[in-house]
């Protein structure tokens, strides 16, 4: 182990802010952003179990819906404001204020408030039960990154790209597309385990010149996925390289619109599913990596199911049923103007070709979807099941009746009894047999259906180490070093 | 003015006698080329290729053999066939782009060029804006708005081409519009669409097409810069500059497929401006007078 | 204005030009390229235009064609203002009236087949039927020494200047034309051509009793074919008399200069060295008073404080100066 | 001379009016509503309402544009609602980069066009111009996307001479930032000498052929004046034209070699204003870049005035 | 000074090969002028292009052309252009074309003496300013910095001589110098020329198509006819003893001064074989109205007529005084 020295850190995407209220949800990169500027009360070690470190320690009540949090004494923000149960409760109480219509509000809806009986006391108050949530506040998301109260309100505007935390790690500058210079915090309560004098962030948008300046040694780390198979795989054979992956729960998903035709007959809906090989499509478009995925959670998550009810593969059937529908099956799919959204578009639509049932792809850039899903104007687009500590969220928005991310459209009493149940019990195993049932009733109606699960993947150069898990695919460099 | 007449009829045969040796090999071999890739492209459907969209997702990228003569793509589909198809929708844009962009900018350049003042600022100055204005923002609200389509790709490229083919036709009528013919035609009394159309458009036409063989390359090239961007041509139809593209992705793999629709291109756009250049030596009269 | 002593072949002049002005703008200042022209032609009668390089002759024709608008002034053709009409009518009237241009090979369209051009006359005119036109468009090249058969189908780069021209001329002649303006139709050309096409164009007076306006500056070719001529200097007209006698007895100490200034074919005539004459001034500042007081030998005070009058001062030659050679 | 500027400058208005209108209404009609972007899972209809309300996207177009321009007519071009930066700040902060960038590439395209082209002249119809006739559309062929991406693999990965992506301001270190400018502005150049060539090219064939340039060598000039002096100023119009929409369209970024190089220019932003629907920023972006534009069409149309002394007097 | 012997010029076109100058002799001394004349393209200004190695680069060249004892075709390119310029000079046929229109006239003069003279900035222009004074260019010291668009044409030409005498050479060849002037303009640059030639003893060669010039400033006459000379004589001679018919065909078409207006001109019919083709025999034989059979079979060659300085290139040559009667 060696103190000192610097990291370059090539990241997708370029960073927009920090500020919940603007930018509602961190993005891959601004996640290894924020898990050096900020801290969370918790932290996932290397088993999955939460460690302390903003909070000290925690306690569940009995019905696992108030959590109480001892916090940690003597931290100040970057900007001296010290941390406390006062500061932690403004940074929920703005993102839970119905004023500040905060995209962020959507992850945290299960909590009811936060209370500060004092300095060093938080409370949480949960309308169902978790018993997860300790993990759950581990994820140095918009939600859990603590933001000094002092910084947001005195920059106002800027503050978005001025962000101040109590990370090891303070914003020294940061250009816009360019570098982000992050400098070890002097003061930061655990420094002894930070290494790293400097942290430079770079968005590195082309995959291929990403990996170029891995190569080249201009970067020491750069974020990737499974599409850039090549990369990946040429990187582990290459012995200055290291692969590190992680492979997370949640899943890439695809969801019907089951109120327009063709997907209003769940014949055509399980025919196409039925036609996906999975196996083979991970074949063409990832050499074989991506993970095939038959249920939303993923063996990355604690519920594991002895049966998910997933449809079989069977091309014939799938033939038979869309024969059986009688109509000729043609459908626009969504796809995401990108070589990759390309790619699996190209490859979905050959399985269903072979089925006998006709898409056409429908470029459009990636903002596009999200409102096109909102306002139900698809037949069929690609979403995602992101890794969450707990399922519930996402089932619970994806799949109850009337969510505006229901995007299916579908409506079904049982469903929603499973999800309400699964939502309020206690119990893990009983859950585990709700979401399990869950899968199976969706599986079976084939609303969504699911393609690979998530993995996630970094190349750095051999000599980083000390890299935690990549959990939620966060990439957290400010504990690393290099040897 | 019997001289006369003997020059006259050895003249003739003189004439025919340059077209013949005039064409080098190398214009033969230009014809040969554009010959085949047309053809090719026409008859695309007829031929026994395999089909250029089915994947063997098994057998990526795999390399030349019998059963896939130029190899498989990053998706396992014949890279022959890829090649064959995409000439047709590379010649289609490549050519009809470039098209508008002549008939259009040509035509509002010769009118501003011939009538001037008024009307010429307000053509000149809506051509800048066209040129100020971000392309990109222009094919992504068409391409959002309308749809992902070789019509509208065309429609695209062909309307920003228009400026500048509005410059070409108005720097050379200017100059000719102040020539000794085009004012010999108003003294005979034609009308503006006739001095318009007979006397100008066969002279314009010529900077005019040199300035096309040169739009056709640079066309087939930006409809791959904008496959690039997901503007382009919408899969799995394939067209030169989209392979170009998606060979991209495997260059350290199989680098052969970025390279070989490349070299297509480079081949026909040659070809297009070998034959060009050489036609309108052809028909230059002041070659011919030398 | 003293008009009417000028002898004319025919009752009443077939082109009128009265006061006319035309101006070039450049940049933000003007050339005045003809100030104020007064002459007129009679039906049959060629009437040469001289003047050095500049001085306003091809614009004069070409404001008499209204291909120029002029400024200010009138140009009478037959009785009519042409000054006066536009579209249709004049389009109809310039069938009446005719240019060849000062550069032949420039005032043919390079890409149109000789036929074409010199059937354009007759399309415009509308006259539709095909084989008439082929007709005429092949009787009139014969008449300008051309085999039709082998000239209608090639370009005009195919041809040498006097072909050229004569197609000009060809062009000019196809609708029967009562008045042509020929603008220096042979100051390009060497002089076997300038012959063969001084001759032609005596010869088509003849068949079909032309009035011409004959532009040229070297004096003898307008000698040559003209009654009467006309000098110009900077933009006004200096002299106006029948040939014959203006060149005998120039009455303008201008006329006098260029007559001197003729190189005579004669190696016995060894060319005296003239005394430099200086240059001439610009079009867009013309002196005050009489424009060739610059350069006049005979210049005083009131030629520059009064322009001069064209009056006569022998019969049919008028003369613009306050102290004139007779 | 300032009359001439003075009517250029008027004529920048109308100019950039349309520019920004037409961005406008283009922008708006771009699918994806921006209630929705912001919103994201959150967005129900009362919600989405309520967020178009409080930004007055229910306005009608022409109120907004119109009060859009109000601001921009008090040099207020708005904030982004994603960054919250400026558009000020946001263009600042890039445009050198594509100012930068621009020259570079332009100086790189004629660079190499310009003495091919004159060499090419100087020889047509020979064995070297046809080489280069064929290596310019071979050059052609090569999408920028492609030839910028083996230029890192040959000079960034395997010679390591250069850095393969990223950029230092010049002002914090000339000699790095040169570095890093090296080859995107060579991906650029390379795509465009082959056009510069063509037209250099023919322009001065048809000058040699001028009456002046057989004088000049009848003088006794040497053949680098004879070429550099008297034939390529006359010849350059065209050239210069070209080159001006050239650098006209690179301040408006090149997306894709700021893209694969990772340049914070303006290409980039306006993508992403574009992707993210953040219409204050795509406008006023929009707007500076054409009024770049316009000032560059304005210096080419100097140029040819200082090119050509008839355009300079006057004479048509 | 100068002896052209034997020099051919060969242009290879799409049409075939165009012998534009065929097996052509000339000398001419040092202080003597040598008059060329002849049809238009006729190879005039091939001929003078050879004479300075400037002809287009596909041109075929062959025979000496020797200059001041060096053969000029065998000089290298360097040694090539340190004569030009300096003692080979050369003023074009058109003044309006042949300045460069993008760079001053001071620029232009300078270039040249700085590169022949080695002289320094200040030195050059003031040589410059003397040039251009003593070719009669009002206020030399403000032209410098003008461009040839701002003077006249009788201003650009006088600029083009200028330089053409910067640096003072020993032949200078004057392409049609004042064909596109009018006649007092016209005057003053041949004046100028010849005062240039007396005090400097330079050999110069003048060509034209203006027989008034060649009767008035040369000593000599070359007539030339489809590329090749068919007479020369001093120029006395040539007026009053031509031998060959062209000649006398030519001298024929010039209108008169004396001669009454419309007085029809002996044009010469026909015209120049094409130069691709040429002919067999006698290339004027088509239109002289001498023809005999063997005119068309065989090609005359130069013979002396009574004196070695006369000669001509014909069969039926005139007997002497046939047609002079000037
Ligand atoms: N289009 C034009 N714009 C500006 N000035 C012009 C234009 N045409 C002619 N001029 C100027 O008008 C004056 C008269 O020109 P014009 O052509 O009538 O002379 P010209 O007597 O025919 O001369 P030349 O003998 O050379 O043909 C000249 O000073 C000329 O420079
Ligand atoms: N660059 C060229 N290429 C081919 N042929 C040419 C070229 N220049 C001139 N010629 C031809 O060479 C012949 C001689 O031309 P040249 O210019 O010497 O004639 P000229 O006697 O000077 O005529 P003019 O009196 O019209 O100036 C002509 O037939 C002409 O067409
Ligand atoms: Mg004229
Ligand atoms: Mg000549």
């Amino acid at each position: 182990q060696k103190a000192g020295g610097s990291i370059t850190v090539g990241l997708e995407l370029d960073i927009p802010g920090f500020d919940v209220l603007k930018v509602g949800v961190y993005d891959t990169a601004a996640l290894t952003a924020s898990s050096a500027l900020f801290d969370t009360l918790t932290y996932l070690d290397a088993n999955g179990k939460p460690q302390p470190k903003l909070a000290l320690s925690w306690e569940p009540s009995e019905d696992f819906k108030m959590w109480t949090f001892k916090l940690r004494p003597g931290v100040k923000f970057h900007d001296g404001t010290p941390f406390n149960a006062e500061a932690f409760k403004a940074n929920f109480d703005r993102q839970k204020d119905p004023a500040n219509k905060c995209r962020c509000a959507f992850y945290i809806s299960n909590v009811n408030n936060v209370q500060a009986p004092d300095e060093l006391t938080l409370v949480y108050n949960l309308n169902d039960p978790s018993v997860n949530f300790p993990s759950l506040v581990s994820y140095a998301s918009q939600t859990n990154a603590v933001h000094s109260p002092t910084a947001w309100k005195s920059k106002g505007e800027e503050y978005n790209r001025n962000p101040v935390g109590t990370g090891p790690y303070i914003l020294k500058s940061w250009t816009a597309g360019d570098r982000m210079i992050l400098e070890k915090n002097p003061d930061y309560w655990d420094k002894d385990k930070v290494y790293f004098d400097r942290i430079t962030l770079k968005p590195l948008p082309d995959a291929q010149s990403r990996f170029a300046s891995l190569q080249s040694g201009e970067v020491d780390l750069v974020w990737d996925d499974e599409y850039s198979a090549d990369n990946i795989q040429k990187a582990q054979k290459d012995s200055k390289l290291t692969v590190h992956t992680y492979e997370g729960s949640g899943a890439q998903v695809y969801a019907f619109n089951t109120k327009v035709a063709p997907f209003d007959d769940i014949r055509v809906r399980q025919a196409l599913v039925m036609a996906l090989d999975r196996k083979k499509m991970s074949q063409a478009i990832t050499n074989g990596l991506s993970r095939p995925a038959s249920n939303p959670y993923g063996d990355g998550s604690w519920v594991k199911c002895k049966d998910d009810g997933a449809l079989p593969e069977d091309l014939e059937k799938a033939k038979a049923l869309i024969k059986d529908y009688g109509k000729p099956v043609e459908f626009k799919m969504l796809v995401t103007a990108t070589p990759r959204g390309r790619m699996v578009g190209q490859v979905l639509q050959q399985f269903w070709k072979r089925a006998g049932a006709n898409m056409e792809i429908e470029q459009v850039d990636q903002a596009t979807i999200p409102p096109r899903a909102f306002m139900r104007q698809f037949q069929l687009t690609p979403w995602r099941i992101v890794d969450l500590a707990d399922p519930d969220i996402q089932m619970y928005s994806n799949f109850k009746t009337g969510s505006p991310v229901a995007l299916a459209n579908y409506s079904n009493p049982e469903l929603d009894k499973l999800l309400d149940h699964a939502r309020v019990t206690a119990d893990t195993n009983k859950r585990i047999d709700d979401y399990c049932a869950i899968s199976r009733l969706i599986n079976k109606e084939a609303i969504w259906f699911w393609t690979f699960q998530n993995t996630y993947y970094a190349i750095s150069t051999a000599k980083l180490k000390g890299l935690p898990k990549m959990y939620s695919g966060m990439i957290d460099v400010s504990r690393a070093w290099k040897e | 003015m019997a001289t006369l007449e003997l020059d006259v009829a050895e003249e003739a045969v003189s004439q025919a006698a340059r077209k013949g040796r005039r064409l080098g090999l190398l214009f033969w071999a230009a014809i040969g080329w554009m010959t085949f890739v047309f053809a090719v492209a026409v008859f695309a459907p007829v031929l026994p290729l395999p089909s250029p969209t089915d994947m063997d997702m098994l057998e990526r990228r795999a390399p030349i053999s019998a059963e896939h003569w130029l190899g498989t793509d990053g998706l396992g589909r014949d890279e022959l066939s890829r090649l064959v198809y995409g000439a047709r929708i590379s010649l289609v844009v490549g050519l009809c782009a470039p098209i508008i962009g002549l008939t259009l900018g040509g035509a509002l350049g010769m009118l501003a060029g011939y009538f001037r003042g008024r009307f010429e600022s307000t053509v000149v100055g809506s051509m800048d804006v066209l040129l100020a204005f971000p392309p990109l923002i222009l094919a992504l609200a068409v391409t959002a708005y309308l749809g992902q389509s070789i019509f509208n790709l065309t429609c695209i490229l062909g309307v920003l081409g228009v400026p500048a083919f509005m410059r070409v036709a108005r720097a050379a009528t200017l100059t000719l519009a102040r020539r000794e013919f085009v004012i010999a035609a108003q003294a005979l009394g034609a009308t503006h669409a006739r001095i318009l159309l007979r006397e100008l458009l066969p002279n314009v036409i010529l900077p005019l097409f040199a300035f096309f063989l040169l739009g056709v390359a640079v066309t087939i090239v930006v409809e791959g810069s904008l496959s690039f961007l997901g503007l382009g041509v919408p899969p799995p139809i394939s067209s030169w500059g989209s392979m170009i593209g998606e060979g991209r992705e495997s260059l350290d793999v199989a680098p052969r497929l970025a390279f070989m629709p490349a070299a297509a291109m480079f081949l026909t756009v040659l070809a297009f401006n070998l034959v060009g250049d050489t036609l309108r030596a052809l028909t230059d009269p002041r070659q011919g007078a030398l | 204005m003293m008009l009417q002593s000028v002898p004319s072949i025919s009752p009443g002049p077939l082109l009128k030009v009265d006061d006319l002005v035309v101006e070039y703008p450049v940049g933000p200042k003007i050339v005045h390229a003809v100030s104020g022209v007064s002459l007129q032609i009679a039906r049959g009668e060629t009437l040469g235009l001289v003047g050095e390089s500049g001085c306003g002759k091809s614009t004069l024709g070409r404001a008499v064609l209204q291909l120029r608008r002029p400024t200010a002034g009138r140009v009478l053709f037959d009785g009519q203002d042409l000054t006066e009409m536009h579209g249709e009518a004049l389009r109809r009237m310039r069938q009446r009236v005719q240019l060849i241009f000062q550069d032949p090979i420039a005032s043919l369209n390079p890409r149109r087949k000789i036929g074409d051009i010199v059937a354009e006359p007759l399309v415009i005119a509308g006259v539709k039927d095909p084989e008439k036109r082929k007709q005429l468009v092949y009787e009139m090249l014969s008449a300008v020494g051309l085999d039709p058969t082998l000239v209608v189908g090639r370009l005009p780069h195919e041809f040498s200047g006097g072909q050229c021209q004569r197609i000009c001329i060809a062009r000019a002649l196809v609708l029967n034309p009562e008045f042509i303006v020929c603008d220096e139709p042979v100051s390009a050309l060497d002089v076997s051509i300038r012959a063969q096409i001084l001759n032609l164009l005596e010869e088509m007076k003849g068949r079909f009793g032309l009035t011409l306006l004959f532009i040229a500056h070297d004096l003898a070719v307008v000698k040559a074919v003209s009654d009467r001529v006309a000098v110009m200097y900077l933009g006004r007209l200096c002299e106006v008399g029948p040939s014959e006698q203006l060149f005998a007895k120039p009455a303008h100490p201008y006329t006098a200069l260029l007559i001197e200034a003729i190189p005579v074919p004669d190696p016995d005539v060894r060319p005296t060295e003239t005394v430099p004459v200086g240059e001439p001034p610009s079009p867009i500042a013309p002196p005050s008073g009489c424009r060739f007081r610059t350069r006049c030998p005979r210049a005083d005070q009131r030629c520059s404080d009064e322009m001069p009058e064209l009056r006569a001062v022998a019969p049919g030659q008028l003369v613009a100066c306050h102290h004139p050679l007779i | 001379m300032a009359f001439f500027v003075a009517r250029r400058l008027l004529y920048l208005v109308p100019v950039l009016i349309a520019v920004s209108l037409l961005t406008f209404s283009i922008a708006s009609l771009l699918p994806g509503d921006l209630a929705y972007t912001i919103l994201g899972d959150q967005a129900t209809p009362e919600n989405v309402a309520a967020l178009r309300r409080d930004m007055g996207l229910d306005q009608p177009i022409w109120w907004r544009y119109l009060s859009w321009l109000g601001g921009v007519l008090q040099g207020d071009f708005g904030r982004s609602f994603r960054t919250g930066q400026t558009v000020l700040q946001a263009v600042g902060e890039r445009l050198p980069v594509s100012i930068e960038l621009m020259l570079l590439a332009q100086l790189g395209a004629l660079g190499i066009g310009v003495p091919l082209a004159i060499i090419c002249a100087a020889r047509s119809g020979g064995s070297f111009d046809r080489f280069m006739t064929g290596t310019a559309f071979g050059m052609l062929s090569v999408p920028t996307f492609l030839s910028a991406i083996l230029l890192i693999y040959f000079f960034a990965v395997e010679l390591r001479w250069l850095p393969a992506t990223g950029y230092v301001p010049f002002a914090e270190d000339p000699a790095a930032n040169l570095r890093f400018m090296v080859l995107p502005a060579l991906t650029l150049a390379l795509a465009e000498w082959p056009s510069i060539m063509r037209v250099l090219r023919s322009d001065m064939i048809a000058t040699l052929q001028e009456d002046y340039i057989a004088l000049a060598k009848a003088k006794g000039l040497k053949a680098s004046r004879i070429l550099f002096v008297h034939a390529l100023k006359p010849s350059s119009l065209t050239l210069v034209t070209i080159t001006g929409i050239n650098i006209g369209r690179l301040i408006g970024g090149a997306v894709i070699v700021e893209t694969v190089f990772a340049l914070p220019g303006i290409g980039r932003l306006l993508i992403g204003a574009i992707l993210t629907r953040d219409l204050i920023i795509l406008q006023g972006v929009v707007l500076l870049v054409g009024a770049g534009f316009v000032i560059m069409n304005f210096i080419v149309d100097l140029l040819y005035a200082v090119l050509d002394p008839r355009i300079r007097h006057g004479h048509a | 000074m100068l002896s052209v012997e034997d020099v051919t010029v060969n242009l290879p076109t799409p049409r075939g090969n165009l012998r534009a100058v065929d097996h052509v002799d000339l000398t001419v001394g040092a202080g003597r002028t040598l008059g060329v004349v002849g049809e238009s393209g006729c190879g005039k200004t091939m001929l003078s292009r050879a004479i300075l190695q400037l002809l287009p680069k596909k041109a075929k060249l062959s025979g000496r052309v020797m200059f001041d004892r060096q053969d000029l075709l065998r000089l290298s390119p360097e040694k090539l252009r340190k004569l030009r310029g300096r003692s080979l000079a050369v003023v074009f046929q058109d003044p309006m074309t042949s300045l460069n229109p993008v760079l001053t006239i001071g620029t232009q003069l300078i270039e040249t003496l700085q590169e022949h003279l080695e002289l320094d900035d200040a030195a050059a222009t003031r040589r410059s300013v003397e040039l251009l004074a003593a070719v009669g260019i009002p206020a030399p010291e403000q032209r410098l910095a003008q461009y040839p668009h701002q003077l006249s044409g009788g201003m650009r030409q006088r600029v083009a001589i200028a330089i053409a005498l910067s640096c003072e050479p020993k032949l200078l060849i004057a392409d049609e110098p004042t064909t596109a002037l009018d006649v007092t303009i016209q005057a003053q640059i041949l004046d100028l020329l010849a005062r240039e030639q007396r005090r400097r003893h330079m050999a110069m060669i003048i060509i034209t198509h203006d027989l008034g010039v060649v009767a008035g400033r040369t000593d000599e006459v070359a007539v030339m006819y489809a590329g090749r000379v068919v007479e020369r004589a001093p120029t006395p001679d040539l007026f009053k003893k031509m031998r060959m018919p062209y000649t006398e065909a030519l001298l024929a078409a010039l209108p008169r001064l004396d001669a009454a207006p419309h007085t029809p001109l002996p044009a010469i019919s026909g015209r120049p074989p094409d130069p691709t083709r040429p002919l067999r025999g006698c290339s004027f034989a088509p239109r002289c109205r001498y023809a005999v059979a063997r005119c068309q079979a065989e090609k005359p060659a130069l013979e002396a007529a009574e004196t070695s300085a006369h000669q001509f290139a014909c069969f039926h040559p005139i007997e002497a005084h046939a047609g002079a009667d000037v």
